[in-house]
């Protein structure tokens, strides 16, 4: 058992948990790409639906969790991304993982293009300002005629693509969005956005320039729910504007966040975890799934605000706490001391 | 370090001409000038409300003058972006640290080591935290770490920055002893890798060991400036810190003496109170009776206001006990001990702004229908029934202070607590609101008042508490209470660092 | 090392789901029963569909299984029929479609009623390749939503075209000034039949004064019905979802606006709508796929089960029929091939040829099944039939409509 | 002048369904996302009390104000209050838990059918300067400018209006002078739900109301409180009324179907250019 309470750690261990940090997931992913023909379809479907809920949570929380802006508006990016995709395969013919990284650019663009006056909000006002840009959105798309309102955008059957494919796609991008998170913690740029959460005026008075480090992040969270939607867009054939530009993804992301834990790194996936697991149950409760969900987030949120993260840190720490107040003891009892810490 | 090249002309890093700052229409800063030169350490000093903090903003960038000149490290400020500064060679650390709780340590300094060219950054960052001794801490999370290490934390963080200047803000504010000691020693550090400070500081032991020029401000302007023994025998400086005495033969003090057997209306026992990770009182023990005026004294820091709003209730006592009339009451919520009858006329007054001072005043009271303590308010305060249908936020300091006293006695408080009556009040009018507490100490309503004139309030007080870094050093009768005392507790000259 | 160990966690999770999911295989043995899958909403706007369609796909599934069962590869076996509700979302619809046939097992799927819904199902189909059948789903907006033509795909239910040719022949039934308003959401079926409605109206003779279009959940049609009212138009079609056409006829009741005849499309085929509207939508009419005496199959012993059960002899009735009706097909596509082989089953429903409660079914190759879409007319807490499935007059229509005046 | 008339009525029905919300906005400061479903139940309590014990519905809606208001006391008191010490965003987590749970329970309950509230006015049309117009809108007007002018009466010269303003201008102080925030934050919202309350009910008495109704009049009133100013019963009649004069205009010129594109248009722009609401004073630093 190492000492958890050295205040230093080396350079090895350090490099080596960086490592793991990045290669554990690398890792699954390959394991999950080399047995995939193995998978039942059954499992390749839930899998796909799981990962891009954790993609979907995962986004949103670069900006919201780590970012601290409560974005109610990433509806628009799964349904930029889904008709961009649609539309593009059905013009233009592109080869697949164009179509899908021009699907993530055309979102991040208009992620950008949004958020530029966004941004200017703070707090609650941006809450509300980026829920009513969704639904203006969703209002517009509903009465626009290229969107093809409630018969929706087909992606050609010729052009459609078989499940097994969509999971590994899926996949692929679960492990963008983990490593992406993960580069976000560790550069600069996650920095700032941490800093700025933390304390936005001191971040400010130490020369952090904030639209400078929302911006980008702004960006890179909406070109993954861009790619998100696009693959929601393959794996269900078509996109129509009810769906694809649903508030439900926005609300999905928060709840996953919230069970998991806001502004952590594997929150996210804990939530994606949880929530997918709770929905599969639930599903034979018809009418009362969403009760039953609705309470459970509830619940959580008065009882364990920092989620399942939350949980699982403190639990974490009881356990180091333990630790060493035994190891105190068994120190002194072995000592003979009779002086008794006043840290006690 | 880095050092940008040596240029003669840029010697003088702080150039202020005549620099003044105002908040709708109250003036925090008014016509100050000074220089500051490469290697200085500057130490400004003033009692609260006397402009330092709007300073030190306007140095660092945080706000613009109003008008006057304004240039730090050759950047002129009244043209300047917020963040500018830090770009630009000016660190900052502030009094309470804010660091970011949810990153370690070194990533906190990493966040400040951004303004840095990228070729320098790790060098900047590993240089700021083995000055300030946080190399071996560097990886912890901040959110963890205790007060000094808090501060050290902010010191390099503005040390990041790679600054010219440093401003410290009350940074040893919360400190004593030997972790003063060990600041006092970090500053001095900092002084010598070759940053020019400038340090707001109350605790004059900081300012007697690293300053070598002192700048005075009063209500806004300069009072003067010179090294810190010439600034600390000035009667001018010690009277802006103690208080005159007051021109009137008349004594004040009209009530006979307290019986000596006068039974307690509201017991303290070992009362300890702070803020995250600090403590800022310490086992504080004391009883009044009905009709006493308790007057708690103590510099700028001590404890005092904490102190009042543990008792009040708006903030929670961690250790200890209060009981009023023998009941407890320190679980008791704030708006409970109001009614209990313990009530705080708060440091800063905090009315209603926007509500006439009828409404003010009507909020204090325990039911609508019960309206007889306005009755008494108003023979008090004459003037607040001729203003009672005028906005309190538009009312003059010493008016709005009768309104933050008429709304406390309006609950008919059998303890009042005054939090710094006479803070930024005409001398004129810091007579007539100590007359009003002889009056109402006279009623039989047990006064507890936090005063930074010292000589007045002993004039009219029953005992005293001197606080000093949140440690009760003295209880008991105005007499018996040294100037010695006195003057360790606020100017802290003949400090033993052993305490 | 926290974060190490963090990572661990975290992976080992998804990995354990993952694999978990990959063990629990579906069996397939002759033993157990055949599953017959639907998404339907069961709750949501479309909830009044899907319950009714419910109680048609159980009909004929427990017709079958007290028959003994249905013979596959020369085996009896029994049906079992898998149902989850979609809460009237296509995602979720779409989702439960895959879901059904891969983790269910269902060899076949069951519509739930609507374009919205029924395309991706249908979609879910084509790309797993098993049979499915739509009802409840006007077999223009399915067919649009694949231009490439349905393979596993089927609808049965009335055509668009058709459909809109019943409102002006109804209308004929009446003396009229044949000034038409129109008032249509802007839902892909709106806009489809309020262009068909503009497009034919000259042809029947009729003159279209006034076109309103507005968002659905539209509240305020003070404007529009003004305007409708000042054109003079005496018959008035609209095409709205329950809560509009109420905040619709309140307006056209406030202004006293009294038109002949009043055709409330969508939102007049809620079971019990007039007393829903308080009354208002009595003696409004509505295209209909069910009424009685259109001398369907089987239609006295439907109307005796289970008019009490949907208030009335009104669409939900008919929903219930068409429910059990196409359910019957799929049955007896796989009776007759015999097989739970995809293409097999396909090939049986697209030879399919009978009379069932919702009519003659055949298919054409495009996999639709066009049935006849009548005109009927709220009496009470039914929907009598006032133009029957050749286009002329059953019954005479109540004027002005009833429930405004 | 007609579509001026129009809107302006439309926008006293609007002021009363945002009122609640711009309250608890200003005094809680909290973004109360389940704030249209006590509308919604408004509606619906109305509507079980006209079925249960018959009568006028505006009478019972008073009744029902009163059910729904006691129901949101505790939900503040022993949810909400206590999550706003957490941070901000779990206060809005929960109330969104709250709508889903009081949707799901009305979809269980009542099914999706939409249900209205009948009165011999609920479709009759009376002149309005010339211009015939809704009665219930009328009455909604009516009512609205009457509960905005009560409001801030109540806020302006009761003493628990000044607790309250206490309260939102200075939460520490409020304390100091003996106000239980606790309390005065539930009381707040449940004014706030039973002035909804009503609002809902005269939804139903327009239009009608469904389970899920709640979400669109949730942006609506979110608009109107926006555009009006945050915290500001007056505000909040300005707002009301200058989204009704938009989305009557809107429609009229660009047609209906864009009439909630110009609505939250307007709702986007006002935010970017005063986040403080049009009609809102700028507060002081």
């Amino acid at each position: 058992m190492t000492d958890l309470t050295a205040p230093r750690a080396s350079r090895a261990p350090r490099a080596l948990a960086r490592l793991a940090r990045y290669g554990a997931p690398l890792l699954v992913a390959v394991a999950l790409l080399a047995s995939s023909e193995g998978l039942r379809l059954a499992t390749v479907n839930q899998l796909t639906s799981l990962l891009l809920l954790a993609v979907l949570a995962m986004s949103w929380n670069l900006v919201s969790g780590f970012g601290g802006q409560f974005s109610l508006g990433h509806s628009i990016f799964v349904g930029v991304g889904g008709y961009a995709t649609a539309v593009i395969l059905d013009l233009l013919g592109l080869p697949l993982v164009v179509v899908l990284v021009l699907s993530g650019v055309i979102a991040a663009l208009i992620g950008v293009v949004l958020a530029y006056p966004m941004l200017r909000l703070r707090g609650p006002y941006f809450a509300i300002g980026t829920l009513g840009l969704a639904l203006a959105v969703q209002g517009w798309m509903l009465n626009w005629d290229f969107t093809r309102a409630s018969q929706g955008y087909s992606i050609p059957l010729d052009q459609s693509v078989d499940l097994l494919t969509v999971m590994r796609i899926a996949v692929v991008l679960a492990l963008v969005a983990v490593i992406v998170s993960q580069l976000i913690v560790d550069l600069p740029l996650g920095l700032r956005l941490l800093a700025l959460r933390d304390n936005e005026d001191g971040a400010l008075a130490l020369g952090v320039r904030r639209l400078r480090t929302l911006l980008p992040t702004w960006a890179i969270s909406a070109f993954l729910v861009g790619v998100m939607g696009a693959v929601v867009a393959l794996q269900n054939g078509q996109v129509t504007p009810q769906s694809a530009f649903s508030i439900q993804y926005t609300l999905d992301a928060v709840i996953i966040c919230v069970i998991g834990g806001l502004g952590t790194l594997y929150g996210p996936l804990i939530g994606a975890v949880a929530v997918f697991v709770l929905r599969q149950f639930t599903a034979d409760f018809a009418g009362w799934a969403s009760l039953i969900e609705a309470i459970i987030v509830i619940l959580i949120v008065r009882f364990a605000p920092d989620g399942a993260m939350g949980v699982l840190s403190g639990l974490s720490r009881l356990v180091r706490r333990a630790l060493v107040r035994r190891r105190r003891l068994e120190a002194s009892s072995s000592t003979e001391s009779t002086r008794e810490g006043v840290a006690a | 370090m880095i050092m940008t090249d040596e240029n003669p002309a840029q010697d003088v890093l702080i150039r202020a001409a005549g620099v003044s700052r105002t908040f709708g229409g109250v003036t925090a800063l008014s016509d100050v000038s000074f220089e500051l030169r490469r290697g200085d350490v500057l130490g400004i000093m003033g009692p609260n409300g006397a402009g330092k903090s709007t300073l030190l903003s306007l140095l660092a960038g945080v706000r613009r003058p109003s008008t006057g000149e304004l240039t730090v490290c050759g950047q002129d400020m009244n043209r300047s972006a917020r963040g500018d500064a830090a770009r630009n060679g000016v660190g900052l650390a502030h009094q309470i640290p804010k660091p970011f709780r949810q990153l370690t340590v070194r990533q906190n300094v990493e966040v400040a080591a951004q303004v840095v060219p990228r070729r320098h950054r790790a060098a900047v960052v590993h240089e700021a935290l083995e000055l300030t001794g946080m190399l071996a801490a560097a990886d912890r999370p901040a959110g963890q770490l205790g007060l000094l290490e808090l501060k050290r934390l902010e010191l390099a963080r503005a040390l990041a920055l790679d600054p010219q200047v440093v401003l410290l803000d009350e940074v040893a504010a919360g400190l004593t002893g030997a972790d003063l000691d060990e600041l006092i020693t970090l500053v001095a550090a900092v002084h010598a890798s070759g940053r020019t400070l400038v340090i707001v500081e109350h605790v004059q032991e900081v300012l007697h060991r690293l300053a070598n020029r002192v700048l005075v401000l009063e209500w806004g302007k300069s009072l003067m400036e010179g090294t810190p023994q010439e600034v600390s025998t000035d009667p001018r400086v010690i009277e802006i810190y103690l208080g005159s005495a007051r021109e009137s033969d008349e004594p004040r003090r009209q009530r006979p003496p307290l019986p000596g057997d006068a039974p307690a209306l509201l017991q303290v026992d070992g009362v300890s109170a702070g803020y995250g990770p600090i403590t800022v009182v310490n086992d504080v023990s004391f009883t009044i009776a009905a009709g006493e005026v308790l007057a708690v004294l103590g510099a700028n820091g001590a404890g005092k206001s904490t102190l009042a709003r543990t008792l009040q209730g708006a903030s929670t006592a961690r250790t200890g006990a209060i009981l009023l009339d023998g009941e407890p009451v320190h679980h008791r919520s704030a708006h409970q001990r109001v009614r209990a009858g313990i009530a705080l006329v708060p440091e800063g007054r905090r009315l209603f702004g926007d509500m006439t001072v009828r409404e003010n005043l009507e909020l204090g009271l325990r039911s609508a229908r019960h309206r007889e303590p306005l009755d008494r308010v108003h023979e008090l305060f004459p003037r607040l029934r001729e203003l009672q249908n005028r906005a309190a936020g538009t009312l003059s300091g010493g008016e709005q202070q009768m309104v933050a006293i008429g709304r406390a006695l309006a609950s008919e408080p059998r303890v009042l607590i005054f939090d710094e009556l006479s803070l930024g009040l005409a001398p004129l009018i810091v007579d007539r609101m100590l007359d009003a507490v002889e009056r109402i100490a006279s009623w039989g309503t047990a006064v507890i008042l936090i005063e930074q004139n010292v000589h007045q309030a002993l004039e009219l007080a029953d005992s005293v508490l001197l606080l000093r870094r949140g440690d009760v050093i003295f209880r008991g009768h105005p007499r018996d209470f040294s100037e010695e005392e006195f003057a360790r507790a606020y100017l802290g000259i003949s400090d033993d660092a052993s305490s | 090392m926290t974060a190490f160990r963090r990572t661990v966690v975290a992976s080992t999770i998804v990995l354990a789901l993952g694999l978990t999911a990959g063990c629990s295989a579906a069996g397939g043995s002759a033993d157990d029963p055949v599953v017959l899958g639907a998404s339907l909403p069961l709750t949501g706007p479309l909830q009044a569909f899907g319950t009714s369609l419910e109680v048609g796909y159980q009909l004929a599934v427990d017709e079958i299984n007290e028959a003994g069962g249905i013979t596959v590869d020369g085996v009896a076996r029994e049906l079992a029929l898998e149902i989850q509700d979609n809460a009237s979302t296509p995602e979720t619809a779409s989702e439960q479609a895959r879901d059904l046939v891969l983790e269910s097992g269902a060899v076949a799927l069951l519509g739930p009623a609507t374009p919205p819904l029924s395309i991706p199902v249908s979609l879910a189909a084509e790309q797993l390749k098993v049979p499915a059948i739509m009802t409840i789903t006007p077999i223009q907006a399915w067919k649009g939503a694949n231009p490439e033509g349905w393979k596993y795909a089927f609808d049965a239910f009335f055509d668009e075209v058709q459909m809109t040719d019943t409102q002006f022949q109804a209308a004929d039934l009446v003396e009229t000034n044949k000034k038409v308003a129109l008032f249509t959401d802007l839902e892909e079926d709106g806009i489809v039949m309020g262009g068909l409605w503009a497009d034919k109206a000259e042809s029947f003779g009729y003159e279209i004064v006034a076109h309103e279009e507005f968002p659905v959940g539209n509240t305020n049609f003070s404007a529009q019905v003004s305007e409708a009212k000042a054109s003079g138009a005496e018959v008035v079609i609209a095409q709205v979802i329950p809560p509009d056409g109420i905040a619709l006829l309140r307006e056209m009741k406030a202004q006293g606006y009294q038109p002949e005849v009043l055709f409330l499309e969508k939102a007049g085929n809620t079971g019990g709508y007039p007393q829903l509207s308080d009354g208002l939508a009595d003696g409004v009419l509505a295209a209909n796929w069910y009424a009685e005496g259109m001398g369907l199959d089987r239609e006295a012993d439907f109307i005796a089960d289970f008019a009490e059960q949907t208030g009335g002899v009104n669409s939900d009735l008919g929903t219930i029929a068409y429910g059990y009706s196409i359910a019957r097909i799929l049955i007896e596509a796989i009776e007759s091939a015999g097989s739970l082989e995809a293409d097999a089953i396909v090939a049986a429903i697209a030879a399919t040829d009978g009379e069932y409660p919702a009519g003659s079914i055949a298919f054409a190759d495009d996999h639709t099944a066009a049935l006849p879409a009548v005109q009927t007319q709220w009496v009470g807490g039914d929907q009598v039939l006032v133009l029957n499935a050749g286009g002329d007059a059953a019954s005479s229509i109540a004027v002005p409509v009833p429930g405004l005046q | 002048m007609e579509l001026v008339v129009q809107g302006i009525l439309l926008g006293g029905l609007y002021a009363t369904v945002a009122l609640g919300l711009s309250l608890v906005f200003g005094v809680i400061k909290m973004v109360n996302l389940a704030h249209g479903e006590f509308l919604v139940l408004g509606g619906y309590v109305t509507s079980l009390l006209v079925v249960s014990l018959g009568g006028d519905p505006l009478l019972l809606a008073i009744p029902a104000a009163l059910i729904v208001g006691a129901l949101a006391y505790p939900l503040q008191r022993y949810l909400l209050t206590p999550l706003m010490r957490h941070s901000t965003e779990a206060p809005i987590t929960a109330t969104f838990g709250v709508s889903v749970v009081v949707q799901t329970v009305l979809l269980l309950v009542f099914t999706a059918d939409p249900r209205t509230l009948n009165a011999p006015y609920a479709a009759s049309q009376v002149e309005v300067l010339g211009v015939g117009m809704r009665t219930t809108l009328l009455i909604a007007t009516v009512i609205g400018v009457a509960l905005v002018i009560v409001l801030d009466l109540t806020l302006r010269r009761s003493r628990f209006g000044r607790q309250v303003r206490a309260a939102a201008f200075d939460p520490d102080a409020a304390g100091l002078v003996g106000i239980d925030l606790k309390h005065t934050y539930a009381m707040v919202l449940a004014v706030a739900a039973a002035v909804s309350a009503i609002g809902g009910a005269l939804i139903a008495l327009s239009f009608s109301v469904d389970p899920v109704a709640g979400t669109g009049w949730l942006l609506r009133a979110f608009t109107v409180v926006v555009i009006g100013g945050l915290g500001s019963a007056r505000g909040t009649l300005a707002g009301g009324i200058t989204v009704g004069l938009v989305e009557t205009i809107a429609a009229a010129v660009f047609g209906a179907q864009y009439r909630d594109v110009a609505v939250f248009g307007a709702l986007v722009v006002v935010l970017l250019l005063r986040p403080q609401g049009l009609f809102a004073k700028v507060q002081r630093a």
